[in-house]
C-alpha cells in the first residue's frame, strides 16, 4: 500500500466523491486557486474549475449559511473552514441551521453538508485560532462529529461523510497533514460510528480521538516496552454517533480506562466518556476513570510552552502508572 | 443602481394588465384568508391553546401575497418568524398551519417548529426562521444552488426592517452581487423592530435598500399599500434573477397592526400610538385599498367580497376545530426528525450511538 | 422578609449598582425604552436616562462586541442577550474577545464585562430559542458562568458578578423571572464560586443549576415524604468558578449523587460533575453518579411534548430510587 | 458623504505644513525602524526562532506611522493581525516585540499572544487581533468608551481589505453611524486578502470605503504611498471624531511586498506576479518616496538617512539578541493571566476552583 500524506488521503476522498457525484461541490476561503491554506484541495481547481471548486470571500456566516441553504435543495457541499476556530463566527449557522433545520420541519428538510478543517493548537498560533470545538458541536442533536487521526481513516471517513446524508462536522489537524500512512489504492469507505482499536491491550484502555490518539499509541508503546503494562488503545474516530460498545467491551476486558484529549477539560469529551463508563458498568471498574487533556487555559503562543500545554505521551504514561 | 417602476398607476405595469379576472380575485380572496387566519390564531392563542410566541402578519398580507404570485416553478421563498402569510400564500393548507401553531402531530411540522417554522419544500417554501436575519444566507444558498443547477429560477428571501442590522446579511449581500447569485432579498420594512422604530435602530441614507449600493446591487423601494405595485416592483427584480442572474434588494414599506408579538402589550400608546395603527388601517390597509381597486376595476362586488371574507373566516374556524381534534405526537416522536440517517434506518443510522440519555 | 419576582430582584441588582458606579451601564435590545423584553429593567431607563440605560440595534456581535471593548477602558457593561441563545451570531466576541483578551495580553487588559439573558427550554419557542449554552461556555477558561435558581441568589449573584473584574456569562431563566423568593431589603453579595446547599440530607446527593435545582428540591420533597430517602440538594449557583468542596463533601456523606440538568447530555455540566466526583472518591461511591438532562433533540415546539422534554421531579424521584 | 481632502499636494496641507524638521525627520525614522524590524523578525523566522504566524508590514508603513503620529492623549487604536507596525509606531520597543515573538517572559505579551496579538494599553495600544475583522466592534467600543467618559478622543481601527467582508464589521457601522461613536474605520487596502485579489473578494461601486454610505457616514480613499497625504486625510476624520463626535470610514490604497504571512510561498508568480511587486516598489514604495521628499525639501541627506537606516537595523538586531537572551516563562505560568481575581488572589480569586486539570 502507498504511504500517502494525510493531506493527499483527504484529496483523494474529495476528488472520488465529486467524480461519483456531481453535486459534490468544494467551498471555503482560498480553496481553489490557491489551493487551500494547507493545500488539502491542492489541483482540484484546475481540474474541476470554479464551478465545484470556490473560493469565498472571508464570510464565514455568509458562506457556510449559504452551503447549508444550498444542501437544502439538494447540493452537497463540502465547506472548508480555514481553522476550525473560525466557526466562531458562523457559530448560528452551525447550531441552528445545519443542526435543526431538519427537526424544526419536523423531518421535510435536509441538510447534507461537509464543514470540514483542522481543528487543534500545538502550531503555536495563539489562543484565538487553537480552540478545540468538538465537544460544543457533539452537544447538539442533529449534527455528526468526526475527528480522523490517520490518513487512512482521513479518507474513508471523509467519503463517508460526503454522502452521509446529515451534517457532518468532521474536524482535521494541521499538525497531521503532512503525516503518511498506508492507503490502500482500491476505494474504501469507514462507516462514523465506528471506533478503532489502534492497539490490543489488556491492562488498560487509552480512550481518544484525533491527534491524541497517536500520543495514546506512543504511549502505550512506551508501556509496553519500559513497564510491561499492555494498554488497549480506543481511537473514537466519530464522537458522534459513537461507538459505545467498543470502549464499554474494552474497558470490561481491562477495568481500567483513560481518556486523552487535546481540548480543554470543562465538559469535554472525555467527560462524557468517563462518566458513561461509570454509569454502564461501574462495577467493571478498579479504579476511576480518569482524563488527561490540554492545560486549562487559553491557547499559549510560547513555541515551547504550547508543547507542554497539550498532552505529551509521558503525561499518558505517568497517569496510567498511577492507576495500574 | 436604484431602480424604479415608473409608472404610477400600477395596474398598467404589464404584470398586472395581463391578469384575469380569476387571478385578480384570487390575489384579494389569499390576502382575506392570511388575515382570517391570523386573527383567528390569536383568539386561540388567547384561549390557551397556542404556546410560545405569535407574530401576526395583519396589515402585511400585500408583501406575502403579491411576491408569491409571481413564482413559477423554479421560485423559491423563505422568510423569519413573521411567516404565516407567506406560508398560507405559497399554498400550505390553514389546516396544518393551525395544527402547528396548536403542537399538534397533523402540523406542518408535526409540532416540531411551531409558528416561528413553517415550512413546506415541496411547495418550494423554505422556512419560518427565528433567529433574526439567519434566513438571510440560506437564501442565498437556495439562489446558489439553482444557478448551479442551470435552472431559470431565484430565491426570494424576505426580512424586517430590524434584521438588516445582523451583519450576515452583509455577507450574503457581497457574495450574492460578487457571484452574481439570483436571490431577491425583500426587506418588510413595517417601521418597527419590536419597540424600536426605524429611526432608533438604523442609519441609513434615502432609505434602508440603499445599502445594497455599496456593493453594486440593484435596489428599489416600494409601497406595499397597493398589491399591483409590490408585484410591479418585484417582478423586475424577479427578471433581474431570471435573466441576468444577477440579485436585488427590495424594500416595502408596511404595517403591522397588532404588536411585535402577542407578548407585546405595549405597542398601543407605548412605542408607538393609537392614531398611528388608525391611520395606517384607514390609508393603507393593502386589503381594503385592493377591494375598492377592484370594485372600481368592475371585478368585484360587495357581496362577493362578503363572500370572500366570509369563506376565509369558516375555513380559519374549521381549521381551528381541525388543530383541535387533532392528537399530539407521542413522546417516541422527540428524537424523531434528528438525523436523516436514523429515521430511515439505514445502516449510517443503525451504527453508533446518535442519542445520549441513557 | 418582602417577597419579591426573581426579575424585580435583578432589577434591584443593578439599581443598586448604577447607583454604586457611574461606569455601569445597561445594554441590550429593548432594554431601555421598552423595559426590556421580559421587563427586568423596567424603570431604569425612566430614572437613568438613555447614558446609562442603553438601546441597541438587532447586532448581538457588535454591541457585544462594543461592551467588550468598552470594558477594556474601564466601563462595566452590563449587556442583556434578548435570549442567550442569540449568542450564537456573537459567539466569537464572547470565546475570543472577552474570555481571551487578558491572556493574549499577558494580563494587560481586564474585560468586566457581564452579558446576561434568560438561558433556558420549557416555553415553547422552539429549538433556536431553547438552547442552554453553559457548558460550552464554562469550558472557556477565561469566562466565569453563573446560573441563579431563586431570586435571592439572582440578586447576590448579579451584585458580585457586576464588581467582578472577569468577564461573567450570567444566566437566567424566563420560568422563573415572575416567581417570588424572599429576597432582604439590607444590601447582601453572593460570591461566585459557592454553591447553596438547598435542602440537607444523607442518603444521596442532588447536584443540579439553575432551574433544574428546583426541580431537585421538588424531588427530595416528594422522596422525603413518600420514600423515607433524605437527599441532599446542591445547587452550583456558579458553574465556573465551581465549589467543588461542597459536593465532594456532600458526596463523602451520602455516598450517591445525581446530576439535574436542563440541557442536553452530550458532555453537558453533568458529565464534567460526575466524572470528576468518580476522579477524587472513587472509593467512596456506592453507585455510579447519574444524570438527568433534558431529552437528546432539538428543543421540540408542542408545549404538551415540550413538557416532558425537559427533566420533571417524577423523573429525578425515579432515578434516585433506581439506586437507592 | 464622500469626503476628500483637496489639495493635492498635501505637504501644504495645515497638519502637514506645521511640522517641524524633527517631526518630519521623526516620520520617516518610524517607517525606517518598522521596515528593519520586520525584516529581522523574517530572518529570525527562516533561523527557526519564532514560530506560528508572521505577518510583515513592510510596504504599508505609511498608513501605522502617519496615523499615529496624529494621536493626542485621548486617541486610541487597535488593529488586527499584522501589527507590528502599529505597536512600533505608538512607541512599543522593539525588543519586547521581538521577545515576544520569541515566546520570551520578556515579550509584551509575556510569550502569551505571539506575532498576532501585541499590546500596550499604557501607550492606548489595544492589539493585535487574529480573528478577522473581530476587532472592529472592540474599537467600536473603544470610541464609545471615550464619548461616555466625556473625552474629546477618538479610537482608530485598522483592518484589511479582506477583513471589510466579516459582517460584525457592518453591525459596527451602523452602531457607530446610529450613536454618533468617535471611531474611525482604516481600511488598508493592500490589494489582496491572503492569495485573493479584492476583484475576487469584494463587490463595489467605486471602493471599499463607499459602502459606509448607505449607513449615513462619512467616508474617504486616498492613498497611502505619500504620508502626507494619509496624514491630512485621517486628520479629517479625527476632527470629525473629536468635534462632531461622528464615525467615519477611511480607505487607504497600500501595498504589502511579502506573502499574507511568510507560509505564503504563492505571493510571487502565484497569485501576484514579480513584476507588480517591483512596480510598488519603484513606484509607490512610501518611506523611499518620503525619503526623496524630505531631501528636496532640503530637511535630509543621503547620509542622514543612512544614519537612520543603519540605526534601525542595529536596533533590530539588537532586539534579535535580547530576544534570544530572554528566558521561556515557566510552566506555571500558563495559568497566570486568564482571571483578574486570581491572578490578585482577591477573595473571589480564592473562592471556588478556577481551573480543571486536576
Ligand atoms: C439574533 C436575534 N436577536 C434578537 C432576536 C429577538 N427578536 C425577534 S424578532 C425581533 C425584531 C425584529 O424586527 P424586524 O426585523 O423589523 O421584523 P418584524 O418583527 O417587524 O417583522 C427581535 C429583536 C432574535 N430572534 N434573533
Ligand atoms: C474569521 C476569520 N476567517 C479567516 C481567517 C484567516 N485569515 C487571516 S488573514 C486573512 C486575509 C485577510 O486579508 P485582509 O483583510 O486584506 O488583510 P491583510 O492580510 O491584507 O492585511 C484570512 C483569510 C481569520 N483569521 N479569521
Ligand atoms: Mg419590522
Ligand atoms: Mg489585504
Amino acid at each position: 500500500m502507498p504511504l500517502i500524506e494525510y493531506r493527499d488521503a483527504l484529496n483523494q476522498a474529495f476528488d472520488e466523491e465529486m467524480t461519483r457525484d456531481e453535486n459534490v461541490v468544494l467551498m471555503g476561503e482560498e480553496v481553489a486557486e490557491y489551493n487551500g491554506a494547507y493545500k488539502v484541495t491542492k489541483g482540484l481547481w484546475k481540474k474541476w474549475g470554479s464551478k465545484r471548486v470556490v473560493d469565498t470571500p472571508i464570510s464565514e456566516a455568509g458562506f457556510i449559511g449559504m452551503g447549508v441553504g444550498a444542501s437544502m435543495l439538494g447540493i452537497r457541499p463540502v465547506m472548508e473552514l480555514m481553522f476550525w476556530s473560525f466557526a466562531a463566527v458562523a457559530w448560528d449557522q452551525i447550531i441552528n441551521n445545519a443542526a435543526q433545520v431538519r427537526y424544526m420541519s419536523g423531518g421535510l428538510i435536509n441538510c447534507p453538508i461537509v464543514i470540514r478543517g483542522p481543528a487543534n493548537g500545538g502550531t503555536n498560533v495563539g489562543a484565538t485560532h487553537s480552540h478545540n470545538h468538538e465537544s460544543f458541536l457533539a452537544n447538539i442533536p442533529g449534527l455528526k462529529v468526526v475527528c480522523p487521526a490517520t490518513a487512512y481513516d482521513a479518507k474513508g471517513l471523509m467519503k463517508t461523510a460526503i454522502r452521509d446524508n446529515d451534517p457532518v462536522m468532521f474536524m482535521e489537524n494541521t499538525l497531521l497533514y503532512g503525516e503518511k500512512w498506508e492507503v490502500p489504492e482500491e476505494e474504501y469507505l469507514i462507516p462514523l460510528g465506528k471506533a478503532d482499536i489502534k492497539r490490543e491491550g489488556t491492562d488498560i484502555t487509552l480512550i481518544a480521538h484525533g491527534r491524541a490518539a497517536l500520543t495514546a499509541c506512543t504511549a502505550a508503546d512506551i508501556l509496553a516496552a519500559e513497564h510491561n503494562i499492555s494498554a488497549e488503545v480506543i481511537d473514537l474516530r466519530s464522537i458522534r454517533p459513537l461507538d459505545e460498545d467498543a470502549i464499554l467491551e474494552s474497558v470490561s476486558k481491562t477495568h481500567r480506562a483513560i481518556y486523552i484529549e487535546e481540548a480543554k477539560p470543562f465538559c469535554g469529551v472525555g467527560a462524557q466518556i468517563s462518566s458513561m463508563i461509570m454509569e454502564k458498568i461501574f462495577d467493571e471498574l478498579d479504579a476511576p476513570v480518569l482524563r488527561i487533556t490540554s492545560i486549562d487555559a487559553p491557547a499559549i503562543y510560547s513555541p515551547e510552552l504550547e508543547k507542554r500545554q497539550l498532552p505529551r505521551p509521558l503525561d499518558v504514561v505517568e497517569k496510567v502508572l498511577s492507576i495500574c | 443602481m436604484a431602480t424604479a417602476v415608473t409608472t404610477t398607476d400600477f395596474s398598467k405595469a404589464p404584470i398586472n394588465a395581463k391578469l384575469s379576472t380569476e387571478q385578480k380575485l384570487k390575489l384579494l380572496t389569499e390576502m382575506v384568508r392570511i388575515r382570517r387566519f391570523e386573527t383567528e390564531s390569536l383568539r386561540q392563542y388567547n384561549g390557551g391553546k397556542i404556546g410560545g410566541f405569535l407574530h401576526l402578519y395583519n396589515g402585511q398580507e400585500s408583501v406575502a401575497v403579491g411576491c408569491v404570485s409571481l413564482m413559477g416553478d423554479d421560485d423559491h421563498v423563505i422568510t423569519a418568524y413573521r411567516d404565516h402569510g407567506h406560508a398560507l400564500a405559497v399554498g400550505m393548507t390553514m389546516n396544518e398551519c393551525m395544527a402547528e401553531l396548536y403542537g399538534k402531530a397533523t402540523g406542518c411540522s408535526k409540532g416540531k417548529g411551531g409558528s416561528m417554522h413553517f415550512f413546506a419544500p415541496d411547495k418550494n417554501y423554505w422556512g419560518g426562521h427565528g433567529i433574526v436575519a439567519g434566513q438571510t444566507p440560506l437564501g442565498l444558498g437556495l439562489g446558489y444552488a439553482l444557478k448551479y443547477k442551470g435552472l431559470k429560477g431565484a430565491a426570494m428571501c424576505f426580512m424586517g426592517d430590524g434584521a438588516v442590522n445582523q451583519g450576515c446579511f452583509y455577507e450574503s449581500l457581497n457574495i450574492a452581487s460578487l457571484f452574481e447569485v439570483p436571490v431577491v432579498y425583500i426587506i418588510e420594512n413595517n417601521g418597527y423592530s419590536m419597540g424600536t422604530s426605524l429611526a432608533r435602530s438604523s442609519a441609513f441614507k434615502s432609505c434602508l435598500a440603499e445599502r445594497a449600493e455599496g456593493f453594486g446591487m440593484a435596489w428599489g423601494k416600494c409601497n406595499g399599500t397597493d398589491i399591483y405595485e409590490v408585484r410591479a416592483n418585484v417582478q423586475e427584480a424577479l427578471a433581474r434573477a431570471h435573466i441576468e442572474s444577477k440579485p436585488t434588494l427590495l424594500e416595502v414599506s408596511t404595517y403591522r397592526y397588532y404588536g411585535h408579538s402577542v407578548a407585546d402589550a405595549n405597542h398601543t400608546g407605548g412605542y408607538r400610538q393609537k392614531d398611528e395603527i388608525e391611520f395606517y388601517k384607514q390609508n393603507h390597509d393593502p386589503i381594503q385599498h385592493y377591494k375598492r381597486r377592484l370594485i372600481e376595476e368592475g371585478v368585484l362586488t360587495e357581496e362577493q367580497y362578503e363572500q370572500i371574507d366570509e369563506a376565509a373566516k369558516s375555513e380559519a374556524a374549521a381549521a381551528a376545530q381541525f388543530a383541535d381534534e387533532s392528537p399530539v405526537a407521542g413522546e417516541e416522536t422527540i428524537t424523531q426528525d434528528v438525523y436523516f440517517e436514523v429515521d430511515r434506518q439505514t445502516e449510517a443510522g443503525r451504527t453508533g450511538k446518535h442519542f445520549f440519555n441513557d
